[in-house]
């Protein structure tokens, strides 16, 4: 296994107290090897860098010795409130396939809009895939969409995405999954800009607590692992994720991927970099990470 | 550097015809325009409605409705949206305080939740 | 009058939270059209920076509508443990003259090194700045040292600075009035990094309140005015500074120089663009300014 | 951008023979280096003198020395220095607590008041 970081965690700290160089800087400064962004976030002018963007983001790499991971894209299905297009999804998919390609990454996480209360993907989402998979072959990297809470492992979504690989045979699709799955409590993420979802009193779903052990049948499948948190206290540990189960499982399985931390706990100036340093010192006194 | 709070302490000021306010995106990405619903703003206790404010994107202006309606225009994260709003007076030298809503539509989030709704306060100072 | 602002103002945020772009933007933003910096804290590296810099500096003027007002330099005299020459004082001057005049002000302040526990300046001073009045000439740039807290008006500092106008008849030699000198109780900053002066128990002079109307006899002298303040409460009062007083007897006067803001109350990301957009708007309502 | 606390969350890390910390100036100017009376730091109660901690500003390596005996040198104040701190064994895994105290010396304030000593202390990860 090889940690990395997704500059995700920096949200609310990016463009306000660090640069995007800053965020580089402090991945690679606490010992990461992996660099994850999101599309839409990081890359000025997006989906168009400049040519100076881009050379910029190959010497980062280069000075600070950071392999691209994956690169978090989206499928917004109502745009302009109407449902999208096989069509445009295609669109979609391509130009943050292209871009990921140019940028080095391996991964690409589309996250993809939702039809149903229980979050079934828009079905755009099977003929659209299959329709770029050729793109994804030539480009070299792999498609993989995001098993994120409140989804869990053993889910129609799941199977769904298992009898696409099955029926196509493609090696450019596989599932990513974030650990925020497998929390055994919920946190309540506390500082920033208060919002809220809606005002027509709709609530989150209530979610049991998914079993590490339901990674077992999928693991194979699972091509990069986004290691979500909240909160690693002053004694570092972690009250919400399981971290030495989760991490057990892929030692035995022998899983060689990218263990990608996504800091989601409260917002405040200079958290981000104190908690993925405890996550990773944590990490690193659980299992043999390069 | 942008400030931290979704409103933005420098924008703050009267121009013509109205005033000005700045925004920052609170959220994790940029998006495409045709995702928000809009922005309203309440300044001592006075009602500014979505559709009757402009909107400043990196030096393009735009309506409320040309931003719903574009295929391409996008809001950067760190890039910050610049409010232009009608008044018949200029805002008094001193305090006011400021209020916005934010709504934008989220995709991959369930009908019946929507739109997410960013809501802040500030107490800002015209100068002039 | 004209108002500016001293980036000094933004002490403890330049560089942690707002870059030199945002400093000069938010003095352009709050309305002010004055511009001071300190040579050593924002000129990159001082005291040769490259033309690149020095073009983006004017290209911010340009841009921002700014006037360069005050320079503010210092002439260490104690560096290496040992007494300076009146030799290096003359080139630690001559340096900031020119840089000074290069990026266009029209003020430089030397903070001179002192001798004594009243805050007598270091003798060099006189020969020195004799040195370099050709200099400032030549530049066109007025050296003014600083009258600030604890220093008085009523002083033999302040005598022998305008001995010395009297003696040379040099017109770019004049008194930097700073107006703390007129604080009418003592402000404990707070927040930042806790600092102390020495290990030795002394304590900084306890200082009699100076009247305003002090300033009546030096004010021909007067080149260049910070507006130093601590605090402006939420009723838009300032508790320490006796701003009305102050206005008052600049206006009546007739004075036509800058007040330059120079914020130093309690640290605080965000405190310095909010402090100084109260006491511009305070400011504003208490005399004509433009 | 560089932390507000003057030792930096970026830098502190076990290096060949010992382990580094970052600090930013927390004056309000840069400033020549023989004006710098050194740094002294304390890690987990254990005691580092200033003579003893290798200084690195914008790429170069000083001693204490020869920061206070060089004419020329500058420790500007948005460049954070790194401390090169020798040590027979790499801190640990986790959490540490670092003490700093930066002493300045200061022309313009009388002699019995020098130097000026900036003291913080913060809890740090190590994290390899
Ligand atoms: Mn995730
Ligand atoms: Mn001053």
């Amino acid at each position: 296994m090889k940690l990395g970081v997704s500059l995700y965690s920096y949200t609310s700290e990016f463009g306000t107290t660090l640069t995007l160089d800053d965020c580089i800087e402090d991945v690679a400064d606490l010992g990461a090897s992996g660099l994850e962004i999101l599309g839409e976030a990081h890359v000025e002018n997006y989906p168009s860098p400049s040519t100076a963007w881009i050379d910029a983001w190959f010497a980062r790499l280069s000075r600070w010795e950071l392999t691209p991971t994956c690169y978090g894209s989206w499928v917004d299905t109502r745009r302009g409130r109407r449902p999208i297009t096989v069509d445009e999804a295609v669109a979609q998919l391509e130009t943050d396939i292209r871009l990921a390609s140019t940028l080095g990454f391996a991964y690409v996480r589309p996250k993809l809009g939702v039809v149903t209360d229980d979050l079934e993907p828009d079905p755009v989402w099977e003929p659209a895939t299959e329709r770029v998979l050729d793109l994804a072959a030539e480009k070299n990297v792999i498609i993989c969409p995001e098993i994120h809470w409140p989804s869990v492992i053993k889910s129609k979504v799941v199977d769904d995405y298992l009898a696409f690989i099955q029926r196509t045979g493609t090696s450019h699709f596989a599932l990513l999954m974030d650990t925020g799955v497998f929390q055994t409590s919920m946190h309540r993420r506390t500082g920033g800009v208060a919002s809220r979802m809606g005002d027509k009193g709709g609530r989150p779903p209530e979610v049991p607590v998914v079993p590490v052990s339901d990674l077992e049948d999928v693991l194979d499948h699972v091509c990069h692992v986004q290691a979500k948190f909240y909160e690693i206290d002053d004694d570092l540990q972690d009250h919400y994720i399981p971290w030495k189960e989760f991490l057990d499982l892929l030692t035995r399985r022998g899983w060689d991927g990218w263990l990608s931390s996504e800091y989601e706990g409260d917002y405040g100036v200079g958290r981000a970099s104190d908690q993925l340093r405890r996550q990773h010192a944590l990490i690193r006194t659980l299992s043999d990470v390069r | 550097m942008l400030d931290v709070p979704m409103i933005q302490t420098r924008g703050f000021r009267n121009s013509d015809g109205g005033f000005q306010v700045r925004l920052r995106l609170p959220y994790y990405r940029g998006v495409w325009t045709n995702l928000l619903e809009g922005v309203s703003l309440t300044v001592d206790g006075e009602e500014y409605a979505a559709d009757t404010i402009g909107w400043t994107l990196a030096g393009t202006d735009y309506t409320l409705a040309e931003l719903v309606g574009s295929d391409t225009a996008r809001w950067p994260v760190d890039v910050p949206a610049t409010l232009t709003v009608p008044r018949g007076e200029p805002l008094s030298i001193g305090f006011h305080t400021v209020a916005a809503e934010l709504r934008l539509h989220m995709s991959y989030i369930p009908e019946e939740l929507q739109p997410t709704i960013w809501s802040e306060e500030r107490r800002l100072v015209i100068t002039r």
